[in-house]
């Protein structure tokens, strides 16, 4: 990671901003993972030292809230639902529906890196569920059908107008 | 649970070696001369230590030693629950699976280990001879399978826990396992 | 700033309020927003200025209503005339009607008043009326009179004892009496003392803190400012979970209002009472919600509980006297302090005051976030506002308290929501989700779900949680697999028990709750399964045939 | 927290006085009744995780664990009934059945608190399936192995390498049963830049889970070095 990097220079301004205190690991996590996208090794070694912290400390915390993503995912991203009222209104269906249509498991990416399928516990759109959130859009009282189809029209890059 | 039959006559006992080193047994005959005590009390109908093919019928105590690895076994076990009063499991094998179940953290370990044995071993005429019993899956410690009423845990069990827990079982108590059980 | 500049405040906003004929009042929150909300806003502010009638409607942003399965939700004040699914379509339509001519458009009405009927608005009082991004609009409906209230004629002792006369119990599930939590961390001698608002609403299916958040971040802010005097702290954390994006730019803008105003900050309202206010974000895990956990994650560390005691009200963050409360119970404070605590226990049950926010959800015609007193019965709050099951289908079981909570029978419909009862029938309140399941739902699979829910989300500090609720779910794989075996019944008994008994926390203390109720009202399916190795729901068994 | 002032409580219907804020667990092995523990090490900061050393307060439905509640004047304390024995029993076999406990082929074997308990409790055998986990062992470093398949999690290692040592090159990743000791940015112990090479996290560790390659484990072993440092260290 270079240090001339731009990234790097806002990462030191949250640093700053949090006058390094390392009750504050939470929070600078999140503004790195904002500005990297995601949290690679080099970057927590690098936040472990401007705070004064043990690696393996550092560590410990980022793996422990699994909203920390510390592989870089897909260009699109399919996130589904699995809170209760998803589950009971059969979210796992579509799911599996797809890992099958695009050849990609939970939590994974497809081989080209274009898709990743990624959970969440709920994101409280329960009455309109079960709901998937494809890239920034929910998608409420969802079928295979209708999610797998907009992945494809994302995916082809092809502009979805029904929304 | 009483182990004393209605005739009044011998209890009818028989060992039973499944997967396992044959140290269990080995530790059986190390009670020595308590052995001749025993034998006054106590008819061994089926061991390996003797010349019966078929598991008798209407047996009082049964130990067995080691784990169910394979089918023969599998059915054996369950057979003999049928034809067992007491049935105890004796010796780490049986209790646990130990290193018999080492295997299970290989999936397809049943396959894999019988590679290793038969053809990765051997350089002439590698193959896994077909006289050799299907593995299960996993190795299996006797509870899992069948209801298993008392254990004795141990790599292999002292002579003396084998002992106290038969001598208790023959008088009709139930043996206290608390501060005398032992692993490994 | 003090009490009369608020109330000038308020009078001037009221005068403003007062010019306009109509007021839209446009839902704009998490519920709504994914469905075009904010198209919608702006559809109905571009039809007002067409129709040219922007000088006598307000176009207002607000929060939730409630009805959250028929967003976009607009409310048409006055008359409240709620319009339901409101596309950037219909807008101008409702607009031309409704407006300029007077007649509301009723093919859009949302026409359902049983789901209303029941409930009652006292934590969502301001909900879906006031625009949540404008301190103003909180302040014209008696926003921080509560506060200036205290400041000015009430001692913190005064406060603490008006919360305790109106038997308000913490809303974040356990109940305990929030006046006497308030009387502890009071009497902690070390300083400095601390706050932490708890809106790590984790529960799947659970949304109400964040629709409170949503629709009234000033409630919360001042429920804090008023904690803040009783207790003498001076420094408040908001512990919200980073999933609720609108909620915290609700909080933010909030913050910097009240900051702006003086209500936040030194010599609050001109008095010597200060106290500072700061956001502290979750990461995805649910745990992080305990009483302990959410402190060391304040602290930036990982969400681990600790034995108590200690207890966090005197040694809590950084070992200081800390007062952990739930948003929902922080609401109902100005409320209390406004009206005194003999108000407040008019509503709901003598022993089980006030009010409780629900998500209601699943197999239900009217899903949404209801405010009920405690006291009313399920079977209100399934038929009566939820509107019963939809698609001719039959209830089974009802959900209540979250993944930890209990799966509760038609027979059993009757309990009253209140602490205790829910206790008896093997539930919990929990943090307030409600899950309605129709007869296509397998006890079994559904009990299986919350442990595999709840082993995901464990600490994996302690024994009975980590290494117990994974053998747990080892037998249930078994179960819905066909390999169970009748003793599998009495391990899992055994091992819930213990669980429940053992745990550290209240995480893997409640975590056997549904696997304890499925067995209890509905061991007939675990029979079902084990036996006959059938499903009737058909839900189990499937897997390896489906991978085939 | 130790101020002057003597406390009075019954443990087990024995009579006790202790110093203000000794815990459940002081009290009663300064009295000679011993409850069963496995993360608790004299010496570190109590952790409260394992649960075996939980008790009965009269008066109070919920279990204490001994280690980190402070003994109170007028508790009345069970720590042996036949309900705790049984609680005791279940966390050994939750314990034992979690990952690959096969005492045998140990090198702790007859050194192991595990085992001890497990035969001093007469837990005869495992009500679970046992899990058979495959996380590879690391001997990377030039003498001390870790293998976490024998891992129980109890911390000691992690919190003598933090209090003790000071260096916090230990400490856990993940969360739930995917919980591991990790060394700095979950490297080979051999690549960590931080660890010494001081071998208490060895000499702590409960189990089999953290030994030295080539020597005895009773040379290895050596429980007390916690407590001893911390009084070497608080002397006056």
């Amino acid at each position: 990671m270079a240090t001339n990097d731009i990234r790097r220079t806002q990462l030191e301004r949250v640093l700053k901003k949090h006058n390094y205190q390392e009750s504050a690991l939470l929070e600078i996590l999140h503004s790195a993972q904002e500005i990297y996208g995601y949290l690679d090794r080099n970057l927590l070694m690098d936040i472990a030292g401007s705070l004064n912290l043990p690696p393996s400390h550092v560590y410990g915390v980022t793996t422990f809230y699994s909203f920390f993503k510390m592989k870089k995912p897909g260009q699109h991203i399919v996130t589904a639902c699995l809170g209760t009222a998803c589950y009971v209104k059969g979210v796992e269906q579509i799911v599996a529906a797809i890992e099958k249509e695009f050849n990609l498991k939970r939590g994974g990416s497809t081989a080209d890196g274009k898709l990743s399928l990624l959970f969440t516990r709920c994101i409280g759109a329960c009455a309109m569920a079960p709901a998937v959130v494809l890239d920034d859009q929910v998608i409420g009282k969802a079928t295979k059908e209708i999610v797998i189809e907009k992945i494809k029209n994302v995916l082809e890059g092809t502009k979805d107008e029904s929304v | 649970m009483s182990t004393t039959n209605t005739t009044g006559s011998k209890v009818r006992v028989a060992t039973v070696w499944l997967s396992g080193c044959a140290g269990c047994h080995m530790s059986f005959l190390d009670q020595d001369e308590r052995i001749v005590d025993l034998a006054k009390k106590i008819q061994v109908v089926y061991s390996p230590l003797v010349d019966t093919k078929k598991f008798p019928e209407k047996v009082d105590v049964t130990l067995i030693e080691g784990s169910v690895a394979n089918e023969e076994q599998l059915e054996m076990l369950k057979d003999i629950r049928v034809k067992t009063r007491v049935l105890i499991a004796l010796g780490d094998c049986a209790v646990t699976g130990n290193v018999t179940a080492l295997r299970n953290s290989w999936e397809n370990s049943d396959q894999e280990v019988l590679e290793r044995a038969y053809k990765l071993s051997e350089d002439l005429q590698a193959a896994v001879p077909n006289m050799v019993p299907k593995l299960l899956v996993k190795t299996r410690p006797l509870h899992e399978i069948v209801k298993v009423d008392f254990y004795i845990p141990g790599c292999p069990p002292s002579a003396d826990l084998i002992n106290y827990v038969l001598t208790e079982l023959l008088v009709g108590k139930t043996p206290i396992m608390e501060g005398r059980a032992r692993y490994g | 700033m003090n009490l009369s500049d608020i109330q000038k405040i308020a009078e001037e906003e009221n005068e403003f309020q007062r010019a306009y004929k109509y007021r839209i009042n446009v839902c704009c929150s998490s519920g709504c927003v994914p469905f075009g909300a904010f198209k919608v806003l702006k559809a109905f502010d571009d039809a007002v200025k067409e129709f040219g009638v922007e000088k006598i409607c307000k176009v207002a942003r607000t929060g939730c209503v409630g009805t959250c399965s028929v967003g976009p939700a607009v409310l048409v004040d006055p008359g409240e005339h709620l319009y339901q699914c409101v596309t950037p379509e219909n807008v101008r339509e409702i607009v031309q009607s409704h407006i300029v001519s007077g007649v509301p458009v009723k093919k859009y009405l949302y026409n359902n008043g049983g789901y209303f009927r029941k409930q009652q608005r006292l934590v969502l009082r301001n909900a879906g009326k006031i625009d949540p991004t404008r301190i103003q609009d909180y302040i014209s409906v008696g926003g921080y009179f509560a506060l200036a209230k205290c400041l000015s004629t009430m001692t913190p002792q005064g406060v603490i004892q008006e919360i305790t006369s109106s038997g308000l119990r913490g809303r974040g599930g356990a109940g305990f009496p929030v006046g006497q939590k308030w009387g502890l961390v009071a009497r902690a001698h070390n300083t400095p003392k601390y706050i932490v608002a708890n809106l790590d609403e984790g529960d799947p299916g659970v949304f109400a803190n964040r629709t409170l958040a949503e629709a009234d971040p000033h409630a919360i802010i001042e429920g804090m400012l008023i904690a803040g005097y009783a207790i003498d702290a001076q420094k408040g954390y908001i512990y919200i979970r980073s999933e609720y994006p609108l909620a915290i730019e609700a909080l933010q803008k909030a913050i910097v209002q009240a900051k702006s105003m003086n209500l936040l900050g030194d010599n609050i309202l001109g008095t010597q009472y200060k106290f500072d206010l700061e956001l502290r974000f979750g990461a995805g895990a649910f745990v992080a919600g305990e009483e302990t956990a959410i402190l060391v994650s304040v602290e930036g560390r990982r969400a681990q509980p600790r034995p108590r005691p200690p207890y966090p009200a005197n040694q809590g963050l950084w070992n200081k006297p800390t007062l952990i409360q739930n948003v929902e119970s922080l609401a109902n404070a100005p409320l209390i302090v406004l009206n005194g605590g003999t108000w407040f226990k008019s509503f709901g049950l003598p022993n089980c005051t006030g009010t409780k926010c629900f998500s209601l959800t699943g197999e239900i015609n009217n899903p949404g976030l209801i405010e009920v007193p405690m006291g009313i019965t399920l079977r209100e709050i399934v038929y009566d506002i939820g509107g019963g099951i939809p698609n001719g289908r039959k209830f089974k079981a009802v959900l209540v308290g979250g993944p930890s909570g209990g799966c509760l029978p038609e027979s059993l419909l009757e309990a009253q929501i209140d602490y205790d009862s829910l206790k008896n029938v093997g539930a919990i309140m929990g943090s307030g989700g409600i899950v309605v399941l129709n007869e296509d739902s397998c006890m079994v699979d559904t009990a299986r779900y919350f442990t595999d829910f709840c082993i995901e989300e464990s600490c994996g500090k302690c024994t009975p949680c980590r290494a117990g609720l994974a053998r747990v779910k080892e037998i249930f794989d078994k179960i819905t697999t066909g390999k169970g075996e009748l003793n599998d019944i009495g391990v899992l008994e055994n091992a819930s028990e213990y669980i429940n008994n053992a745990s550290l926390c209240g995480l893997g203390q409640t975590a056997p709750n549904p696997i304890l109720t499925t067995l209890r009202y509905f061991r007939e399916e675990y029979l079902e399964h084990i036996v006959d190795k059938q499903c009737k729901a058909g839900v189990c068994f499937k897997n390896e045939s489906a991978e085939e | 927290m130790t101020t002057n002032s003597t406390i009075t409580l019954k443990i087990d219907g024995v009579q006790i006085s202790v110093p203000e804020g000794t815990t459940i667990l002081k009290a009663a092995k300064n009295n000679g009744i011993l409850i069963p523990t496995l993360c608790d090490l004299e010496g570190l900061t109590p952790y409260g995780g394992c649960r075996l050393c939980l008790v009965e307060v009269t008066g109070s439905p919920k279990l204490f664990p001994a280690c980190t509640t402070p003994a109170n004047s007028g508790m009345e304390v069970t720590t042996n009934s036949e309900r705790l024995k049984n609680y005791r029993k279940m966390a050994i076999q939750m314990l034992m059945s979690e990952r690959v406990h096969i005492c045998a082929v140990c090198v702790a074997n007859d050194h192991c608190e595990l085992q001890a308990l497990a035969n001093q409790l007469g837990v005869d055998h495992v009500a679970f399936e046992r899990n058979f986990t495959r996380e590879p062992i690391d001997s990377s470093h030039g003498f001390l192995v870790i293998d976490r398949n024998r891992c129980i999690l109890c911390t000691r290692c992690i919190r003598v390498c933090d209090k003790i040592e000071g260096v916090h090159t230990l400490d856990l990743k993940k969360r739930s049963k995917n919980t591991e000791v990790i060394m700095d940015l979950d490297e080979f112990w051999g690549d960590s830049c931080s660890c010494t090479g001081c071998r208490k996290c060895a000499k702590v560790c409960p189990v089999g889970a953290i030994y030295i390659e080539g020597e005895a484990i009773t040379q290895t072993k050596n429980r007390d070095v916690a407590e001893f440092i911390t009084a070497r260290r608080n002397r006056k």
